[in-house]
């Protein structure tokens, strides 16, 4: 999220696409009830079903799965030939001004510079044009012909009410009403918030919705203001904390990345991340990269970490491939190629896709570690469960050990919300039977290994022995010791690099906030982003004040929001070049003659001028991208995609499947479905009575929804003769499931051109374990794609079949 | 209970509650009604009047309600089939005190689809047909803020409060034979909390107080409602049982049947009035009539005898028409 | 031997000085003893959850739960005890012609001028009222009964029709309870009829008085009875 | 058939007759209740309340635990109620059907209580030691790292790249669990590491 849950009530439109946020976030939805009983705000829901959302909503319209593209473009399209622009903001916040390569060209629904072999894009031509002095040209009048405002232009005219039609089966005149009342938050005094998440993210193209979406937020002048911003609702608790804390292959904590084996020193891994600033004046906030990386090696490995050794550059690992996410791991695992495996509370059997190949893979593992508070599918994928899991146990000789752990009742600790509050809890509970924190297991886990190294010694052991370990029990470091090793503590006195007398943080002390990180070695710190979370002061996570000055919903002193406990991200951007509020009623900061000052912590340094410093100072351009230039594998502009599975072949290019650069390994392929076979559409999606496979083991929530079924609609179910509470058979190229069929007008078939789409609608949360009755998740038919740029799966369009099962399913 | 003023926000307690002991400030002498206990003494004082609203508008039924309404409850509903529907479980139980209902509505004025979701539950009417319905002294009881309550230890399980209720709400368990539905968490009341559902309801379509600030935020509700193109906008809380002290705002309360079936104009049945007026009163009446009567009739009226002369000619008769004695010998 | 017309299988002269006559087998004068406790258990479970201030008399059977549960299974029992005496009753409790001067002539029967009323078979008038209002008043209660019984039938019938079977069965219960008020009575005041239901028999002159072609008929049979 | 019938119930019933004689001393006017009326007493007296977050979505509610027992003071505490916490900002007291029956999770049926192990071929999970389940997995681990560590790439650029041993990371853990899990992890130059961002 840019802003906050709480922030949500200072909007006057909430759209809600790609998400259901009263079905899966009820408590946050709260919010946009608010803002429609004391704004007046109105609600819009544009989703292929009716949802709980859509119930409250004050304008719904339908959308075919996996077209949302169209959508989007097609609503900038609107917005431009209507002139609801909010103009200052576009030319002074964005790159719509910045001049772009001639080369740079898009035809038959591709960019230029596209290698079908390499199924990769040359993004070359992807960028600015960069003049004598250094700095990108730009041409703030908006003429030019290859400034970004009319490559823009020019790239949405193709996106009329009728093409949207067609391609996305949205009614023309329900598009134009949305688009209407999108249109009037182009008003300074108006603003839209975007809610979403998993409708949007899985999919081979989740991250250019997501940039759709965000480009129009820029052109209605809605990024850092209240009330609106991009907000992904984010699924698990603390999903965005172990985002942040950089579990994942390719990153290191506060979004940093893990060297990919061609950086082959400290030198050349630096070379491409401090970045210059493209506009002159600007600041460029990664400049500080090596202050904040060398802070990260000195928190690893301390004092192994010098500078003569490049910081121990090479005790980190080195990637030769792009990422070995969940995809590709299950795909070598599939292949054999991999021999351990730890699921830590996590449950891949039901949550990957295309099931029969995950316990494939399984199943060639020699070990595979659990560590779960409950009984998981994953950690019983050996088990012979009937229909529902239906393997040859005697055959897999894959060794399971399944570790008891506490759950949040028995734990301290932190958690980030989806707004980047950094909220503490405490411990309430002892731990059931032998149940241990995972803290105690990996510490064990380490200990063991690092006493084998010293004892029969193995290769490169050097990060292992020289991990730093400094805790008062070796055996369980507390939450505590952890937490203060994230915000980080001076390993020398700190001083002022303005003034070298002026002792900022004396040894040993814990830093205030990232600002006084040092790149000489003298500071350590885990995660730069989560500085400032236990400095001097204190736990600042764990502060419980929650008064509200004039009721802005920043709540400054309630717990610690990341970075620097700013609420809204980009809030410069909610003043306008004299620094004064677009909209007086929702003043969020403002330019005070000297610095900034309001009700939020200023994005910006606090004496950067606000005719000189543009507000997104992360981007070397100081403004926000409507042209994202080669940050993403596919295509600088959104341009309509269909899914890997679709009923309907690409309007601009008919030959092209999916997203045209997105990783399909070999043995996949030719598990993709066509709708002649398979001729229906479906879309998994969460239910409110349960929370992803956990619930299933609570006896309240498994009576709230107590067994599996599909959703489809009164005229689908006319022509297969389906009844409602019937059992039918589902099923992909990949898999086969029953279910109960609940038949609903909440789902209507969809004309799309001349070809009428049915849509299934497949929730998840059943599974063969726990309180509620046994059945089956989504992944069992779902496709092994995933996007092109984050490897999302693509959980929300893929094709099934559908009839009447014969015999009723054993529970 | 909150008495926040400015009901229309999401704070739904003003406050967490308490764990020191404290005195239940809900007891016998708040009582107004009992079942079967006509000649009942006067409350000590009078409670404010309170009432749960529920925004039917504002319910987006994610049964929130119903998952706090088991746990402070400590009821385990059962773990039943999926049939097709969003009800789960698929109508209220001893087990489950409130139930959130679903109907699919096609709206002819606009062409628009509405999911019409209501949470359903006891109404804790100001007239309450289970407490007149109710044999068994005490059983069900009435205070005098409004909340109508079982008192299970006085409970026989005949299930007339079940015909005595307009609304279809009470049901008795098979295992214990007692008659189980909402209490307005009474219990919560009374230290000063707000029912279990209140508090859980993530928009605050439910929402507890003082029943006359709930009107007042009805009332803003419905003019909301209206600015949204809901012409009938409007208030359930049904004259028929003298007002409930659990309402409704609707956005069609010209046809609440729309929301599963809430009646119209719920009314005590005639039938039970009926059975439970005249038929008791005259009926013991008269029974007690006849047996005064034919006591002192038999007292007083000389009584039906044989006379020695019946009993000769009876055996005459037999004699008759039989042979001589003294042939027989 | 021609058929009986007044009488029942099994009625006949016990003695004949003084005259006894057999009204009632041991097996009938026991089953009408429970119907009769039944009544009794019924009646005062009835009244019990029928009105407030005789819910005491639930004390009779340990408390209102038990009382619930109770009183439909003697319902049960009573209806099967009183199915028993129907079948065996029914034929001699048909209306005949004398039943109507009987009737009309109830002002000498309350005053008790049997001379003036014409000979009976073995059940008057009244008798044959109080037998078919019971038959009718119980097939009706165990009706509504069963639409009632929360506990075994608790969705047999919509709440509306249970509305109406909760007032129909305490209305007949209330007449059930009158009828048998009389029929009570009626044995006590008219003298010599109680051990017709205790030991049996009558005496030849209550048998002369009240049912005297009962009386004939069986003294009729006697004389050409297979004893000569 | 179900006949409820309390001992107690069962004597007065046989002494019915009994009881008849003494029906005159019962006397007659409105009968008394059994019990007189009472609410249900408030089950959170006396209970030890501890601020925590809801381990569901990142909407973060905050809740409060009820316990009996207090961790805080060292004791054995299990818990006897959740509820929303009426002080936070973001959920104000309310709670979604998740988070309402939170405490149903915590004390699930299917709740792991003790390590267990599968071994090749069983249709059996058997009770195992924490001592020898760690011994196990670390010796698993170092036999495969001694095996399949990838030293240095082709260039003879050190890569420190583990790619036979994956870890999948949790999604509700705590930020400080993150970060040891991630110590541990990337020291020993795993790569196949991820997290339920995506699903």
């Amino acid at each position: 999220m840019t802003n906050s849950w709480t922030d949500i009530k200072n909007t006057d439109l909430v759209v809600v696409m790609g998400g259901n946020a009263a079905e899966a976030h009820p408590c946050g939805f709260k919010w946009v009830t608010e803002a429609k009983a004391h704004r007046g705000a109105k609600l819009i829901v544009v989703d292929p079903r009716f949802t709980r959302t859509a119930s409250v909503s004050d304008y719904y319209a339908p959308i075919r799965p996996g077209s949302d593209i169209a959508f989007l473009m097609g609503l900038i399209n609107w917005m431009i030939l209507n002139d609801k622009v909010q103009w200052e903001y576009v030319k002074n916040f964005t790159n719509a001004a910045f001049i772009v390569k001639d080369e740079f060209g898009w035809s038959d629904g591709l960019f230029s510079g596209y290698d079908p072999e390499k199924r990769d894009y040359d993004k070359s031509s992807w960028d600015y044009v960069i003049g004598e002095d250094g700095f990108a040209q730009i041409d703030m009048t908006l003429e030019h012909p290859r400034c970004v405002w009319n490559l823009l232009k020019e790239h949405v005219s193709r996106y009329t009410p009728e093409l949207v039609e067609q391609v996305c089966g949205t009614p023309k005149d329900k598009f134009l009403k949305v688009a209407e009342m999108i249109g009037e938050c182009s008003a300074v005094d108006k603003t839209m918030t975007s809610m979403y998440a998993l409708g949007w993210t899985q999919h081979s193209k989740g991250a250019q919705n997501i940039r759709g979406m965000a480009m129009l937020q820029l052109v209605l002048g809605n990024i850092g203001v209240r009330g609106g911003g991009m907000n992904a609702l984010r699924g698990h608790s603390n999903i965005q904390g172990l985002t942040d804390v950089g579990l994942m292959s390719n990153l290191l904590p506060g979004y940093m990345n893990i060297p990919t084996e061609k950086e082959k020193d400290w030198t050349t891994y630096m070379s491409s991340r401090s970045f210059k600033p493209l506009r002159p004046g600007q600041t460029s906030y990664w400049q500080n990269y090596p202050k904040f990386m060398v802070s990260f090696m000195k928190a690893m490995w301390g004092d192994a970490a010098r500078a003569d050794n490049d910081w121990a550059f090479h005790y980190l690992p080195k990637l030769d491939v792009p990422t070995y996410d969940i995809l590709r791991m299950f795909d070598l695992m599939n292949e054999g190629k991999i021999t351990n495996y730890f699921c830590q509370g996590f449950n891949p059997l039901l949550s990957f896709p295309n099931r029969g190949k995950v316990t494939s893979a399984l199943s060639k593992l020699k070990l595979l570690v659990v560590m779960d508070p409950l009984e998981t599918e994953t950690a019983h994928f050996w088990e012979n469960h009937g229909e529902y899991n239906d393997v040859d146990t005697a055959s897999i000789q894959t060794e399971v050990i399944e570790l008891p752990t506490t759950s949040f009742a028995e734990d301290d600790g932190s958690l980030v919300n989806s707004g980047r509050w950094m909220q503490w809890h405490w411990a309430a509970a002892t731990p059931p039977g032998q149940a241990k924190r995972d803290t105690w297991i990996m510490s064990q886990i380490f200990l063991r290994m690092k006493k084998m190294y010293q004892d029969e010694g193995g290769p490169f052991p050097d990060p292992i022995l020289n991990l730093t370990w400094n805790y008062k029990d070796e055996n369980e470091p507390s939450a505590e010791e952890l937490a203060k090793e994230l915000n980080g503590r001076a390993l020398a006195d700190v001083f002022d690099l303005k003034d070298a007398t002026k002792l900022l943080t004396a040894q040993g002390k814990q830093l205030l906030n990232f600002s006084q990180l040092r790149d000489d070695g003298s500071t350590m710190s885990a995660c730069w982003i989560y500085s400032g979370s236990w400095n001097e002061e204190g736990n600042n996570m764990a502060r419980r004040d929650n008064s509200d000055p004039d009721d802005t919903g920043a709540f400054l002193n309630w717990s610690f929001a990341w970075p620097l406990n700013r609420r809204i991200l980009y809030n410069r951007a909610s003043a306008d070049m004299q620094g004064k509020a677009w909209d007086p009623s929702r003043k969020l900061i403002e330019w005070n003659g000297e610095k900034w000052a309001g009700y939020d912590v200023p994005d910006i340094a606090p004496t950067a001028k606000p005719d000189e410093v543009g507000p997104f100072i992360m981007n070397p351009e100081g403004s926000s991208r409507l042209f994202s230039r080669g940050m993403m594998r596919d295509g600088p502009f959104p341009t309509h995609m269909e899914p890997f599975e679709s009923p309907l072949a690409n309007v601009f290019n008919p030959e092209m499947r999916g997203n045209p650069v997105a990783r399909v390994f070999a043995k996949d392929a030719d598990q993709f479905a066509t709708s002649d076979e398979f001729p229906f559409v479906a879309t998994s999606y969460r239910l409110t009575e349960h929370f992803h496979y956990w619930t299933k083991h609570n006896r309240i929530n498994a009576a709230l929804q107590p067994e599996f079924f599909v959703e489809i609609s009164e005229e689908l179910a006319a022509e297969k003769g389906i009844t409602k509470g019937g059992t039918v058979r589902v099923w992909s190229k990949r898999g086969s499931i029953t279910a109960k069929a609940l038949v609903s007008k909440r789902l209507r078939p969809l004309q799309c051109g001349d070809k009428l789409v049915h849509v299934i609608g497949i929730p998840l949360h059943w599974g063969f374990m726990g309180a509620a009755r046994k059945g089956f998740g989504p992944n069992s038919l779902t496709p092994f794609v995933g996007d092109a740029n984050v490897e999302t799966p693509e959980f929300k369009a893929f094709l099934v079949n559908i009839e009447p099962a014969t015999g009723e399913v054993v529970s | 209970m909150t008495m926040d003023p400015n009901l229309d926000s999401p704070r739904t307690a003003v406050s967490n509650p308490p764990i020191q002991p404290m005195k239940a400030n809900l007891g016998v002498g708040d009582v107004v009604r009992a079942s079967a206990m006509p000649d009942l003494p006067k409350p000590e004082r009078q409670l404010t009047p309170v009432a749960k609203l529920i925004d039917v508008s504002k319910c987006i039924g994610c049964k929130a309600c119903q998952s706090a309404c088991a746990e402070w409850n400590d009821t385990v509903p059962e773990i039943e089939h999926n049939v097709g529907m969003f009800e789960n479980p698929h109508d209220l139980t001893p087990d489950m005190f409130t139930l959130m209902r679903f109907s699919e509505f096609e709206n002819p004025e606009t062409g628009n689809f509405e999911w019409l979701i209501r949470k359903d539950g006891c109404m804790h009417c100001e007239d309450p047909g289970c407490l007149k319905a109710c044999p068994a002294p005490g059983a069900i009881v009435q205070y005098s803020n409004g909340i109508v309550d079982f008192i299970h230890e006085n409970c026989i399980g005949c299930g007339y409060c079940i015909t005595g209720c307009p609304f279809n709400i009470p049901r008795v368990s098979k295992t214990d034979h007692k008659s189980y539905k909402c209490t307005l968490c009474s219990d919560r009341v009374a230290v000063g909390q707000g029912p279990a559902c209140a508090k859980a309801c993530p928009t605050q379509a439910i929402v507890f107080g003082a029943k006359e600030d709930m009107i007042e935020h009805a009332n803003m509700r419905v003019a909301d409602l209206k600015s949204r193109g809901y012409e009938n906008a409007g208030i359930y809380d049904p004259e028929g049982v003298g007002g409930t002290h659990v309402f409704y705002v609707l956005h069609h309360a010209d046809q609440p049947e729309l929301y599963s079936g809430l009646p119209a104009n719920p009314q005590i049945s005639p039938v039970v009035r009926g059975w439970k007026g005249v038929t008791k009163t005259i009926g013991l009446a008269i029974i007690g009539a006849a047996a005064v009567g034919s006591i002192l009739h038999g007292l007083f009226a000389r009584a039906n005898r044989v006379s020695a002369e019946e009993e000769r000619e009876a055996e005459h008769l037999v004699d008759r028409s039989l042979p001589p004695r003294d042939e027989r010998v | 031997m021609e058929k009986r017309q007044y009488s029942q299988s099994g009625d006949h002269i016990e003695t004949r000085a003084p005259v006894t006559v057999s009204r009632y087998r041991g097996f009938t004068r026991a089953n009408h003893w429970i119907t009769a406790l039944s009544l009794i258990v019924l009646l005062l479970s009835g009244l019990a959850l029928f009105h407030p201030s005789l819910y005491f008399l639930t004390g009779l059977f340990g408390g209102g739960q038990t009382t619930r549960w109770l009183h439909p299974f003697v319902g049960i029992l009573l209806f099967f005890s009183f199915l028993v005496l129907f079948l065996q009753l029914w034929r001699l409790n048909l209306p005949r012609p004398e039943d109507r001067t009987w009737v009309s002539h109830i002002g000498d029967v309350v005053k008790g001028h049997e001379e003036r009323l014409p000979e009976l078979g073995k059940y008057n008038a009244g008798q044959k009222g109080v037998f078919w209002a019971m038959s009718v008043l119980i097939v009706v209660l165990i009706g509504s009964g069963v639409m009632i019984w929360e506990q075994f039938f608790p969705d047999l019938v919509t709440i509306p029709v249970r509305r109406w079977a909760m007032l129909i069965h305490s209305l007949a219960a209330v007449a059930i309870i009158l009828v048998f008020i009389m029929h009570v009575y009626a044995a006590i005041w008219t003298r010599g009829t109680l051990r017709a239901m205790t030991r049996g028999t009558v005496t030849g002159g209550w048998a002369w008085r009240h049912h005297r072609k009962w009386l004939r008929e069986l003294a009729g049979r006697e004389g050409r009875g297979p004893a000569e | 058939m179900n006949i409820d019938l309390s001992r107690r119930g069962f004597l007065k019933l046989a002494g019915a007759g009994v009881a008849a004689t003494s029906l005159g001393a019962m006397g007659f006017g409105a009968a008394e209740a059994a019990e007189q009326a009472h609410v249900r007493a408030f089950k959170l007296a006396s209970t030890t309340e501890t601020r925590n977050t809801c381990t569901y979505c990142s909407v973060a509610c905050g809740i409060l635990i009820y316990s009996k027992g207090d961790v805080a003071a060292g004791e054995e505490a299990h818990v006897v109620h959740i509820e929303g916490d009426a002080d936070h900002p973001t959920n104000r007291g309310t709670l979604c059907p998740k988070g309402a029956a939170l405490k149903d999770t915590v004390l699930s049926a299917t709740r792991l209580t003790q390590p267990r192990i599968r071994r090749p071929g069983s249709d059996t999970l058997e009770d195992i030691s924490w001592e020898e389940a760690l011994d196990k997995i670390a010796r698993a681990l170092k036999d495969d790292r001694d095996a399949n560590l990838i030293e240095t790439n082709d260039a003879g650029v050190p890569v420190n790249r583990w790619t036979s041993t994956g870890f999948l990371a949790a999604s509700a853990t705590t930020n400080e669990t993150a970060w040891l899990t991630y110590k541990v992890v990337r020291s020993m130059g795993i790569v196949g590491f991820d997290n339920q961002a995506r699903v």
